[in-house]
Order: structure tokens, then C-alpha cells, then sequence
């Protein structure tokens, strides 16, 4: 099972894609959320920026684990309308 | 008529007052109806730091936002005694003075279409994810909050 | 813009979409608006005692109903934070499936709007002095009561 | 003083013009709504009929006086909209 490296694709949305310059992340190695922001955290300057993750189209307010098919979505506050 | 099918809710550019002008036109045959409410959303030109908002670019998490509007519609439905409910959001760039966001709410009563398009105007603010670039005069942006 | 002028509200026959949507089209040069609510009163075809409406005639006390009318407004603009309000409503014969009601306002903000809009339907229903007769198919009619 | 009668012009809307079939109607010798009234329903079958009554353009809810240019108006329930 040593190969078996989770990789995860992450889309960025709004004032986030300022900052990633890209709307498609891959991570790999992370196993949870937490270790995704963790992750996340190192490569970006996400300091202070308010998002809400959904992993697979829902919202998840707890850490929540991946695996290679997650597809995971950083989300700032909604401004439609 | 239905809540049970997934419909598409976005409209690329601004939704135009000949699009709202059809879509009560075709209400004219569903006799049942007797009242109609309806909320645009209209871009306004804000004065920000002296710099004035020229547009706002819409950007979505589409599949989500189709799910989450799906959601929306199915409670709506099951709260109020609708005969059937219409929601456009724009994608892309909108002027100000355009409109960019059509929520059409129709019932036998009143009561129903005005409290169900209230509720939809507020879920759709809080729940869709949909981000909106205020675009200035200047070429400058910043991303537009919700209040 | 301005709640002070007695404003005409009556419309002989039916209000067209097209008349709808020319009334939005005239905002959108407006850019401090951020939000409109439409409320539409559409006459139903019910089935009375085994009768059909086929449509209702609206007569009014024509004199009486602008004073009310401009009371309302004056009321509606000091409660609320509009930017404007129109109202139009049928006089003479309206079909089922057509719109015999029109009230349209805009605020910044779509608190304002959406309230403004709502108490004023709730306003004219109740104290207008408006009366439909119903037209059955079969030619007879009775005079409408509203819940 | 003899000569001086009032003479006041009643104007009729709604079903209530399924029985007086006219919309205008001068009732003369009424000083006051309670009169005008007890005329009207010596003329037409008014029992069990719900109207208001309006004074130049106002509605009244207690008896008013009427003066020679007043403008009745019988105003069954209204149903616009």
C-alpha cells in the first residue's frame, strides 16, 4: 500500500483565486481536510482569509477524510444577486 | 409545474426586461393563477474609495450551485402552495443598471408567491455559490460582500 | 422619484408584458437601484357553481381612489427607503390569464423594496375603491369578493 | 328659510347598482347620513345590504351632516386587484 498516494483535486473559487492564480490545485499525500489546509497553508499566504470547504459539492463543518476522487472546493462568502 | 427536475438557472450576460416580458406572457394561459411575484436584482454603480463599480463579472461552482438551486426549489415547493417558480442568475459581465438576478414566483393567492420569492431571494444570497468582481471604471476590481 | 404629485394609476383593459417590461428598461439608467419587486394580479378563470370566469370588468370611483391612492404613496415613501414606486391597475374588462395589477418598487438595499411592495398590494386591496364583476361564460355575473 | 331644501346627489357603485339601477340618484330633504339612509331604503330593497358610505370623497363611520353640495358615494366591499 506504499504507493497509494491520495492525490486531490482542489478548485478555487473568488478573492482565493487572487492568490492561488489558479482555479485547479492538486495535493497529494493529505488524508483529511485538516491536513489539506495544513497542506494548503504552506504553499499560499491563506492567512486571515475566510472560506468554507465542500468536498464533493457539500459543505463539510468538520474535518472529513479524502480519498483520490474527492474533488474539493475552497469557497469564500457567496456575493450572487 | 414540477420541482422534481434539475433546471439550469444561469444566463450568460445580463437577463434582459424582453426575457422577464416572456416569461409572464406565458403565464396568460395557466388560468389558476392570480397573483405573480417577482424580484430583480439590479447592478448598482457604488461609489467605492472614489472609484465607481462599471460591472460586476459573476463567476459560479456551477455543478454545486445546480444542486444547492435544486434543493432550494424542492423545499420552496413543499412549504408553499406555489404553481411554479422561475430563478435566473447571470454569469459573466453585467453593467450597472442591468439586472442580474430574476426570481418568479407564482400562486392562486398572494400570501404564497410574495412569502415563497421573499424566501428564494434570501436562500439564493446565503446559499449559492456565486461570487461576484466588482469591476470600477478604472479597471481596477475588488470581490463584491454580501450585507 | 418623488412621492408628492397625484400620479394617474388606472389602465383601460389589461396590463401588457410589454408594458411590464418597458416600466424595467426605464431603470436601468438609474444605477443607485439594486433591487425591484414585482407584484402582478392576474385574474383567475374560477369555477363558480359550476360556472366559468371568463373575465372581470373593473369599475372605480375614479376621484375617490387617486386621493386614497396618492395617501398610500405618501405613507409607502415615508416608511420605506425607495427610489420609486408605480402602480397601474385595470379599469373595463380583463380576460382570465391576463394582469389586472401592477406594483412596482425599487430601493438600494431589497428589504425596503420587497416590504414596500408588499404592504402596497395589501393597501390597494383594502382600501380602493374598486369592484370586479365576474364574468361567467354562460354570460352571467356576480360581483366579486376579496378573502 | 322654507325654500331651502337640500338636495344631495347620490352616487352608486358595485351590486349595489344591480338594485338601484342607476348610478346617480338626488335625494332632496336629508340634513344628515342617518336620513339619507332611512330615504334610501324606503326607495330600494337595501335590507342586509353591506356598503360604506363616503362624504365628499372621505368615509364616514357616525352620522354626519349633509349640506347641498355634498357628493354621496355607497360603496359596497371593495375587490380590486
Amino acid at each position: 500500500m506504499l504507493n497509494n498516494t491520495t492525490r486531490v483535486n482542489v478548485i478555487v473559487f473568488g478573492h482565493l483565486l487572487d492568490i492561488t492564480k489558479s482555479a485547479n490545485i492538486a495535493i497529494e499525500n493529505v488524508s483529511d481536510t485538516n491536513e489539506l489546509v495544513q497542506q494548503l497553508e504552506l504553499l499560499y499566504p491563506f492567512t486571515n482569509m475566510r472560506f468554507a470547504i465542500a468536498v464533493d459539492k457539500k459543505i463539510v463543518n468538520e474535518n472529513t477524510p479524502l480519498n483520490d476522487n474527492s474533488v474539493i472546493a475552497l469557497l469564500p462568502p457567496f456575493s450572487g444577486g | 409545474m414540477s420541482a422534481k427536475q434539475p433546471k439550469n438557472v444561469f444566463v450568460q450576460g445580463p437577463i434582459e426586461a424582453s426575457f422577464i416580458a416572456d416569461s409572464i406572457q406565458k403565464h396568460s394561459s395557466q388560468t389558476n393563477i392570480g397573483a405573480h411575484s417577482i424580484f430583480l436584482g439590479q447592478v448598482r454603480s457604488d461609489l467605492i474609495k472614489a472609484r465607481k463599480v462599471a460591472a460586476i463579472d459573476y463567476t459560479t461552482y456551477e455543478e454545486m450551485a445546480l444542486e444547492e438551486m435544486h434543493e432550494i426549489r424542492e423545499a420552496i415547493f413543499l412549504k408553499y402552495q406555489l404553481t411554479c417558480m422561475h430563478i435566473y442568475h447571470s454569469l459573466g459581465k453585467v453593467a450597472a443598471g442591468e439586472i442580474c438576478l430574476f426570481v418568479f414566483t407564482s400562486s392562486k393567492h398572494r400570501k404564497a408567491a410574495i412569502e415563497a420569492c421573499e424566501e428564494t431571494v434570501e436562500r439564493i444570497k446565503a446559499e449559492l455559490p456565486i461570487w461576484g468582481k466588482e469591476l470600477f471604471e478604472d479597471d481596477s476590481y475588488q470581490w463584491k460582500e454580501n450585507k
